[in-house]
């Protein structure tokens, strides 16, 4: 096992406990911060994973501009009211089984399944350039229209949220 | 250096933060809190995309672009959850999904 | 005769005038109507003659003539016709009581506010039927079927103000509905195997014996099961009775004459295709014989008088299926023609005495009707001798020759339970004559009856007229020229009555009516007396066999049952007061289903989980 | 690719020019003028068809293989133009009464058809992704548009949260199939599968998974639930588009999934399919009986519609596939024709219950016409589109030899007709009071006669002489199939 090992699995670990503070953590905003946390490790993941420049967008727009976006709204809704009681008591047990019968099939399935048949592993760090010119050549198609998204929701954003002049 | 690190780990690992993502949109019922778990999943899907990119696919950048663009939507996805929510906190005073039931049955 | 087409399409454009314009004609633009089918009538007659000469029989019309229709890849629809002697015989007999019975309509309906709406739906039902009846392709067919069943629906609903009314015409269309499924998988079926919606071609490739066997009694079954819907053959006759809350020229024409035939004249149309199969022809048979002798007995204790019809109805449409399922296509097509002149005929005559009471029909309410109304009694009196089979009216003949089929054919449980119908239809028959036309006034309306005007009275004649005469053309006495004309596989002339069935069945009519007298006119106390020593067996025939009953009980346990639990599971909020409330058994069996959909959004997405793996399961069952 | 091929792609762009004209234009329209920015979005949409023309009988591929421009993408792009313009063209009378922000309601309607015309023609996963996302997130804000009613913020919040969560789930699912396959596109999955079949569970799941993103869209049971909920709660309009322009662009996502990339395991998930089918019309008509509301029933039916479709795909070959295609388009015409009636009712009376439509025939006699023949056709009865389609569906789907399922979808669409004239009853039948029979006739604008007429001719049209439709969908089936 290698420094990039241990990396790996420390990174995973930590992800893996991060995200379960994220889902089960009473107070709103500490799940905020654990999700953030998760991002910062799952950016080191892709690190390893030798996807430098994602582990870099993951950082920029994760762990600053979402995160921040995130506590943000959890702010500007948090009453301070205590939650009304939950309508259906099972909820809880059906999201953990349904859960825990996921990660069991799919991890099952994952590991079980012999991924490389026949294909033999390239692991090589991808430089930005080639990205870059994959990305604005091969796919220039998607990318113009995730810029179609994003005007969208942008606009959409300020439809529905923007306050209005009492003439409004 | 990471040739020490099989897929399948990396796979479960994508595979776990999913499931915790799913129990999340499950349980919680704070409507940003679910939002929340939402990306925690999609995270998870990019670990496995840029983990298949590198040690499956023949073109090792199809996945990064995946991944690129599953960050992409995600943002936009919860800047406009938000914006909802927002409204339905101006509206109603709380983000409770368990009193967004006037439509049912 | 390749102008057929016109036929149906002149009633199809006075439907369109009518619908669009008739509130702006003058007597609901009846007139439109009328000159349409008259045409109509005029054309079929002209292909009848030239049909004569050309001396063709079943199946051997002079080809189907199309017109292409859809036409894409394997998939062709042509709007293939077929003018045989069977289609043709169907065309004269409904353009011709379409017509006497619209004309009758005239004065009946007269002042009615939807006027026009009424002869545009009757004119859309005679283009519907008249295109069933040429269908030559399973499409048309269909679509006709259909269509015929929708404008039941809606004259059956004509009065909507009366919720009876309104009841009769959804539970006509569902009955009816329930065996159109049977009729569309059948022509599924049948595509299937011969890759055609084409009568002519199927038929090929049955006589070529490329269909295999179960297919065919596959095929002809689910088809049966449609003609058992739209003509009222047990256990799918519930409607028919209902639908008697149309307005009685309705009542007349589309479920007495034309409409209810649909299901007899499907089965002659494909008859090869029962004929290849043993089996099926005995379900046709079998059902038959039920209906005839079951709906008889239900008319003895019915005292609305319309219905009695209704249910002779459905005991003569089950006489015409055996008679199929015994073989003879001749017999049922004669039995067809000769029912249609004399059932319309008695339908009217009711309606001209509901017109005449203003809307009495319970025949213990009427009674001393002969005086007032003599047209419409002695005209009555003829159609039911006609129905009864009494000797040398026209019911007689056709009758005579079905149960002679059934003998001939060795049925000898459908013989008896034929001539025991025979008996109880002369019986029931002049059980409402005397009843109704005899004896004393028993109400005041029966009393000051006034007499049918001549816009009515003179229909009834000219049915009256047909009722004696048109059975004739199926009398050996002639050489049966019906025979001759109408047949398939082999010639019905062929195998002539033997006197002894001529006499069985004219002494079960006879019979019938002399006990009806004695028990209706002669002795006063006779009739309740048997009622009462009858007793739970004329409450089970008063409640129709509950029958009615067992349906309403389905339909309200199980298949309403069936959707308020789908509802519940869909529209019960979990944490509802309700749910602690309610027994432990509902919580057990419900608890996972029902919080399913809810309302609640965390709900919503559990149940698409659970979608994955019912996915991911069926696949992994599905490759095995 | 070269520039001329842009040429092919120019019903996108002026609808994107289209869209962003009217939100630039709205800034400078006073307030009470919004609402009839609706005329120069829908001349968008026409002229975006007139481009279209270009593409007739072409067969273009783009970027790289990813972006495939045949009949079949053909049909369906103008489809969806055809859905854009009714749904705007129908549209001012409520915007008027109900929503602010009309540029913005408009432009992004554009939009969503814009996404929508990028899922037909995409062979691969990412560019299809990406363009169901725009379409999502056009929906997403439509369906909230109404920000003031508590409803259409219940509605938005739900879409975008299951829609999201659906998205992840497909995702994931690409992402097992990506790493079965190593591939994106449909050819090289297709190849993949040919080569290395084998894959076991992951496989099975990755399926699964894309089924339900999928499934949702589409609003298959048990993907359905939002659908009722966001029906009811968005505005009127959008509820028109949600029932025929998403759940079109989801099916011709899933038919050209499964035509070119799953075909070689199509067999293992017939059976799926079809159970998914069954569940989703029985639900669908079973739950559509008990409903009081005009837009809460017509979710349901459109649930069970969804049912129909999925036989097809559950069958699919070439001649379902034409089927489909018919079905789709005859839906797409029929629905309208139901949604533009409830929408003009609703302008009128600001009511949209069963019981309301009382009096119907004796107020209006185009509506309750209009209705009739979109119910009836919904019902399946002959004459109309519904029939035609639904029949040449289930034939082409016969040749499966999975009679269970046709069987099961004969019924359904027979059991169907039972709500489908509970409604009509009250437009015809059920005696109004005799305060409301004081009621006067509706007026309706003419354009409202004009697309009211139209939807109703096609609807007539594709009912009884389909041949041209057929035609169509038979070029657009043969763009998957060869042939």
């Amino acid at each position: 096992m290698n420094f990039a090992a241990v990396l790996f699995y420390a990174f995973s670990a930590i992800a893996i406990v991060a995200a379960l503070g994220t889902v089960l953590a009473r107070n709103i905003v500490y799940a905020a911060l654990s999700l953030v946390g998760t991002m910062v490790m799952i950016a080191g993941i892709f690190f390893i994973l030798h996807a430098d420049f994602l582990a870099l967008v993951q950082l920029l727009i994760y762990a600053g501009a979402v995160g921040v976006l995130l506590i943000f709204g959890l702010m500007l809704t948090n009453t301070g009211q205590p939650a009304t009681g939950p309508k259906d008591r099972w909820q809880r047990p059906i999201a953990f089984v349904a859960a825990m019968a996921f990660i069991l099939v799919a991890g099952y399935a994952a590991v079980s399944t012999d991924w490389m048949q026949g294909v033999v592993p390239q692991l090589e760090r991808v430089p930005p350039a080639v990205l870059a010119s994959s990305l604005f050549r091969n796919w220039a198609l998607p990318f113009e229209i995730a810029s179609l998204v994003l005007l969208v929701a942008m606009i959409g954003a300020i439809v529905i949220s923007r306050r209005e002049t009492s003439n409004d | 250096m990471i040739e020490a690190i099989p897929l399948d780990h990396v796979v479960l690992v994508a595979t776990t933060l999913f499931g915790i993502g799913l129990y999340g949109v499950l349980s919680r019922r704070n409507a940003v809190a679910i939002l929340m778990a939402i990306e925690l999943m999609l995270n998870a899907v990019n670990i496995n995309f840029i983990a298949f990119s590198m040690y499956v696919s023949p073109d090792p950048t199809v996945g990064q672009i995946i991944a690129v663009f599953v960050i992409t939507v995600a943002a936009a996805e919860v800047a406009l959850g938000l914006a909802i929510v927002l409204q339905i906190f101006r509206n109603k005073s709380n983000i409770n999904v368990d009193d967004l039931d006037l439509l049912r049955w | 005769m390749s102008i057929a087409w016109l036929v149906p399409l002149l009633s199809v454009a006075a439907f369109v005038l009518l619908a669009f314009a008739g509130r702006r004609l003058p007597g609901g633009g009846a007139i439109v109507s009328l000159v349409a089918v008259a045409a109509g009538f005029g054309l079929a007659v002209y292909g009848f003659f030239d049909l004569r000469a050309a001396d063709v029989a079943v199946n051997e019309g002079p080809g189907p003539f199309a017109v292409d229709f859809v036409s894409a890849g394997d998939l062709s629809v042509h709007l293939s016709m077929v003018i045989d002697s069977l289609s043709i015989t169907m065309l004269v007999v409904v353009t011709f009581l379409s017509f006497i019975i619209q004309l009758y309509s005239v004065g009946y309906m007269r002042g009615d506010p939807r006027i026009h709406w009424f002869f545009a739906v009757v004119a859309l039902f005679t283009a519907a039927m008249l295109g069933l009846v040429l269908a030559n392709n399973l499409i048309i067919l269909y679509v006709s079927w259909e269509l015929v069943g929708l404008c039941s629906y809606l004259l059956i609903g004509y009065w909507w103000e009366r919720p009876l009314a309104r009841e009769a015409a959804k539970k006509a269309f569902v009955t009816t509905r329930i065996g159109d499924v049977g009729l569309l998988i059948g022509i599924l079926v049948l595509f299937k195997a011969t890759g055609s919606f084409e009568i002519d071609q199927i038929f090929e490739l049955l006589t070529a014996g490329e269909i295999p066997a179960g297919t065919i009694t596959l095929a002809a079954v689910l088809m049966f099961l449609g003609a058992m819907g739209k003509s009222g053959q047990f256990p799918l006759h519930v409607w028919l009775p209902d639908a008697m809350e149309g307005p009685t020229p309705v009542s007349a024409l589309i479920h007495a004459a034309t409409m209810v035939t649909a299901g007899v004249y499907l089965v002659a149309r494909m008859f090869p295709l029962f004929a290849a199969s043993e089996a099926a022809m005995l379900v046709v048979l079998t059902i038959g014989t039920i209906t005839a002798i079951f709906a008889a007995v239900l008319a003895l204790v019915e005292t609305d008088m319309k219905r009695v019809l209704a249910y002779s109805t459905i005991s003569q449409l089950g006489y015409m299926m055996f008679a199929l399922g015994a073989g003879s296509v001749t017999a049922a097509m004669l039995h067809l023609a000769g029912h249609a002149f004399f059932k319309a005929l008695l339908f009217l005559g009711a309606g001209a005495v509901m017109h005449g009471t203003h809307g009495i029909v319970d025949i213990d309410k009427l009674g001393g009707l002969r005086n007032k109304m003599p047209v419409t009694t002695w005209t009555f009196v003829i159609g039911a001798l006609s129905l009864a089979g009494f000797p040398l009216l026209s019911g007689f003949w056709s009758k005579d020759m079905i149960l002679s089929t059934a003998s001939d054919g060795g049925h000898w449980v459908t013989f008896v339970i034929g001539v025991v119908t025979a008996a109880l239809t002369a019986f029931y028959m002049f059980r409402v004559i005397f009843r109704a036309f005899f004896g004393k006034a028993r109400s005041d309306e029966a009393r000051n009856v006034h007499r049918a005007e001549p816009i009515v009275a003179i229909p009834l004649v000219v049915l009256a007229f047909f009722a004696i005469v048109f059975g004739w053309l199926g009398s050996p006495l002639i050489g049966a020229p019906f025979g001759d004309f109408v047949f398939a596989g082999h010639h019905a002339a062929e195998h002539g009555e033997s006197i002894w069935v001529v006499v069985i069945s004219s002494a079960a009519a006879i019979l019938g009516i002399l006990a009806a007298y004695s028990v209706y006119q002669a002795g006063k106390p006779r009739a309740a007396a048997i009622r009462a020593a009858a007793g739970g067996l004329h409450t089970f025939l008063a409640r129709r066999g509950y029958m009615d009953v067992g349906y309403q009980w389905l339909i309200d346990n199980v298949s309403l049952g069936l959707a308020r639990f789908v509802a519940v599971f869909d529209r019960k909020v979990v944490n509802d007061a309700g749910v602690d409330g309610t027994g432990l058994a509902v919580r057990l069996s419900g608890k996972g289903l029902r919080r399913g959909v809810t309302g609640l959004l965390y709900n919503y997405a559990a149940l698409m989980v659970v979608g994955v793996v019912i996915l991911a399961v069926a696949a992994l069952l599905g490759s095995a | 690719m070269n520039g001329s091929d842009f040429a092919f792609l120019l019903p996108e762009i002026v609808l994107v020019a289209t869209a962003i004209t009217v939100w630039a234009v709205d800034f400078f329209t006073p307030r009470d003028r919004k609402p009839d920015l609706a005329w120069p979005a829908a001349a968008g949409a026409l002229v975006a068809m007139a481009f279209l023309a270009i593409s007739w009988g072409e067969h273009r591929e783009m970027f790289l293989g990813t972006l495939r421009l045949d009949n079949f993408s053909l049909f369906f792009r103008f489809l969806f133009l055809t859905v854009a313009f009714f749904v705007i063209v129908g549209s001012p009378g409520y915007v008027r009464r109900k929503l602010r922000n009309a540029g913005e309601f408009y432009g992004l309607i554009l939009m969503s058809t814009v996404g929508a015309m990028g899922i037909v023609s995409s062979r691969e996963f990412l560019t299809a992704y990406i363009s169901l996302e725009l379409v999502a997130f056009g929906f997403y804000v439509l369906v909230s548009h109404a920000r003031h009613e508590a409803r259409s913020n219940e509605a938005g919040a739900k879409y975008l949260i299951l829609g999201a969560f659906s998205s992840g789930l497909l995702l994931f699912g690409i992402s097992l199939i990506f790493g079965a396959t190593g591939s994106t596109g449909y050819a090289a999955i297709a190849a993949a599968l040919e080569t290395t079949p084998d894959f076991g569970m992951v496989w099975t799941l990755g399926v699964a998974l894309v089924l339900a993103g999928l499934g949702f869209k589409v609003a298959a049971f048990p993907f359905h639930s939002w659908a009722p909920d966001v029906y009811e709660g968005a505005p009127l309009p959008i509820t028109a588009f949600l029932s025929v322009g998403s759940k079109a662009a989801g099916f011709a996502f899933l038919i050209r999934l499964f035509a070119e990339g799953l075909f070689p395991v199509l067999d293992d998930w017939r059976v799926a399919i079809g159970v998914v089918a069954v569940l989703t019309m029985t639900f669908g008509n079973l739950v559509a009986i008990q409903q009081a509301n005009l837009k809460r029933l017509l979710a349901y039916s459109s649930i069970a519609q969804a049912g129909y479709i999925l036989v097809g795909v559950a069958t699919l070959n070439a001649d379902t596939t034409s089927g489909m295609l018919l079905h789709i388009a005859g839906y797409t015409a029929t629905n309208l024709g139901a949604f533009l009636v409830v929408i003009y009712f609703h302008n009128l009376t600001g009511k949209e219950g069963i019981d309301d439509l009382r009096g119907l025939y004796r107020r209006s006699f185009l509506l309750t016409l209009v209705l009739a023949v979109s119910l009836l056709s919904l019902a399946g009865m002959p004459l109309f589109a519904g029939f035609m389609t639904k029949f040449y569906l289930f034939t082409a789907a016969a040749a499966s030899q999975l009679w269970w399922l046709i069987a099961l979808a004969v019924a359904n669409s027979i059991l169907s007709v039972y709500y489908y004239l509970l409604v009509l009853r009250q437009a015809f039948i059920t005696p109004e009071s005799e305060e409301e029979e004081q009621r006067p006739a509706f007026r309706l604008p003419s354009h409202a006669r004009a697309t009211l007429s139209l939807l109703m001719v096609l609807v007539l049209w594709i009912g009884i002489y389909p041949s041209v439709f057929v035609d169509a969908a038979e070029a657009g089936s043969r763009a998957l199939f060869g042939g």
